[in-house]
């Protein structure tokens, strides 16, 4: 009997494993550290030891490679029933790149950003009837990312529509105190910044539109009518 | 020295014809006169620097005469090789003429020698360098790799002067005009950046472009061309920011997007 | 007087540096680990500092990081400018899967390539002349297309010719640091067969043309007359 349990291991062995001695445990370790680092997709236990040689232990090795790489940049992890490689998750922002642009304002942009600084508070179908064409959701967005305009009080009007109006983060920018320091259209014909002459008829629009942009709070009325 | 080689010739006449014919049949396989030199030079069985130049143009003068014989037809470039041999050959066997120009029959060999060994040292390097170990044959990349992410922060700038001269404009120019919505059949790239930002976070798998049109788009051809364009444009945006993969097949096959998965682990 | 030394150091620091410490060099390590096991293309020194915080020093970590993986299943490879990771070599049997299946190259190609490596910059001309025969468009395309030669700086000689050189791909699928380590490079250079060395007469004749050639050009013209 116990013969046969000693003789049994042997007669047992494939002639390979006598002919090539099973590597040792770090050997082992290597060879799933370059699988899974050249591996497509994770790999599992049984595809690992299919290919190391005969009498590894891939299980074993591999525990060994995840203690290793404790606390590195990458870390041995466990997907289903399969392991890989994977970046380590503090490190995740290393995937990125960053990089910043200075880009000039689109003309939207600038004309919406002016509309408000001029009328606030105003609403969106407001800034719409001043530019003559729908202002889009993300030119908005972007000014309130900016943090050049933000939300005012709600319209006391039907549908209750919000209001924008600039913040002192874009005061500050524009180097104003107040939004009542813009200029308004007769001064800004004075500085030559005007050069088309306004249409006819046109001059006494603009005279009310002036004096109203003392009283900024009020203008934006105008248009509700 | 005349009286050596052409007894030399004599002597090289029987094995070298043999060699010769055997050449000939695998003529396809030499890549031009100076690979079969090459090959002619090593059945001299000595170092390339001491081959007998005189000896290898014979032989190939043969070869070229053999090819005759048997009406192979052989290329250009081998024909003109064995006439430049020729002359090589009068020149090694003439007395040096002090009035000929040029280089001498010997300059001339040893420059066709320096060419064989040139070659053959090249076919020695390829041999070398495709021994090396190579990626994807003994050494491998990483086989799960991660996309770098390009994040562009774009600050944006405007002056005091840009926003006057904004308002001013408006207020010159547009505010006149009656405003009218003209705008029926124009999708903006907003509004389908818009929709999409909305609906690509539930398409994981690969999905046709043309399925983010918007309802009541996709029938009259006007809109449907404004909405298409800027479905596709967004689409671009969308994989710009890297929020999302593009792909096509061929050319005018459809054009799928998929969200961008985020990486795991 | 212990107090103004103890405050001089933070007021010398920039602004960013005090805001944002330099991580330790072994953070740095397991910072290019991550990026390097990220890519499957070697990542240039510059690359690595962009993507990691300010004042990261990548060069220094990559040596760290290469000496650590000495002897590992996977190695720290140095790629012309770049870095990359790749398995060991002398694992390259338990990646049978992993082999793509490369394409046989010809005779020709493998010869041309070589020819390219060696005497780089070289012309078509230079190739036709060692060779002895005339290089088909085919196989330069093909070593294009599998990214190993790229066009060159053209010679400053009659007709502009192009060059051809090798590709940091190139070096990458040989396992060379740079086209110097190439084998037996300098034994073919002293032993004089990388000169361009013009063929007796020609050089007279040609006195001209192989001035402007570097004395090259001229060879060729040696099978046409």
């Amino acid at each position: 009997m116990a013969e046969e349990t000693d003789v049994r291991p042997h007669q047992s062995k494939p002639a390979n494993e006598s002919l090539f001695e099973t590597p040792p445990m770090a050997e082992q370790e290597r060879m799933v550290e370059a699988i899974l680092f050249a591996s497509a997709d994770p790999v599992t236990i049984a595809d690992m030891n299919a290919r190391m040689p005969h009498g590894c232990d891939a299980k074993e090795a591999v525990e060994h490679l995840h203690n290793r790489y404790e606390g590195r940049g990458v870390r041995v992890v466990r997907v289903g029933e399969a392991y890989a490689i994977r970046t380590a998750p503090d490190l995740g922002y290393l995937m990125q790149k960053e990089t910043t642009e200075t880009r000039k304002l689109s003309r939207a942009a600038i004309e919406t950003l002016a509309i408000i600084a001029y009328h606030q508070p105003v609403t969106r179908a407001e800034i719409e009837e001043i530019r003559g064409v729908s202002v889009s959701r993300g030119t908005i967005d972007l000014l309130i990312e900016m943090e050049w305009i933000r939300f005012g009080r709600r319209r006391m009007t039907p549908g209750r529509p919000v209001t924008f109006v600039v913040t002192p983060g874009f005061l500050d920018h524009f180097g104003l105190e107040t939004a009542r320091d813009l200029p308004g259209l007769k001064e800004l014909r004075a500085a030559g910044l005007l050069d088309n002459r306004p249409p006819p008829g046109l001059a006494e629009l603009d005279q009310v539109d002036d004096d109203e942009d003392d009283g900024d709070e009020g203008q934006g009325e105008m248009f509700e009518e | 020295m005349a009286e050596d080689d052409l007894f030399q010739e004599d002597k090289l006449s029987v094995s070298d014809r043999l060699a010769a014919e055997a050449l000939i049949i695998d003529v396809d396989g030499f890549e031009g006169p100076l690979d079969l030199l090459l090959t002619l030079a090593r059945t001299q069985k000595v170092d390339l620097l001491k081959i007998s130049v005189l000896q290898l143009s014979e032989q190939y003068l043969i070869f070229v005469e053999k090819a005759k014989e048997l009406r192979i037809e052989l290329a250009a470039d081998y024909l003109v090789m064995a006439a430049w041999l020729a002359f090589l050959k009068s020149r090694l066997l003439l007395p040096p003429d002090p009035e000929a120009e040029g280089p001498s029959g010997d300059e001339l060999a040893a420059h066709l020698a320096f060419q064989l060994e040139r070659l053959a040292a090249m076919r020695d390097a390829a041999a070398r360098l495709m021994a090396r170990d190579q990626k994807g044959r003994d050494f491998f990349a990483r086989g799960i790799t991660e996309d770098v992410e390009r994040i562009k922060n774009v600050e944006y700038s405007a002056t005091l002067l840009d926003l006057m001269q904004a308002y001013a404009r408006i207020r010159t120019k547009d505010e006149f005009r009656p405003y009218v919505m003209d705008r029926d059949n124009v999708f903006t790239m907003e509004q389908a950046l818009d929709r999409m930002r909305g609906m690509i976070g539930f398409a994981g798998s690969w999905t046709d472009i043309m399925s983010y049109l918007p309802g009541g788009w996709d029938n009259d051809p006007s809109r449907r061309r404004s909405a298409t364009a800027a479905t596709f444009a967004a689409a671009l945006e969308l994989v710009k920011e890297g929020h999302a993969e593009i792909r096509q097949s061929e050319t005018f096959s459809p054009i799928q997007l998929r969200h961008r998965t985020n990486r795991d682990g």
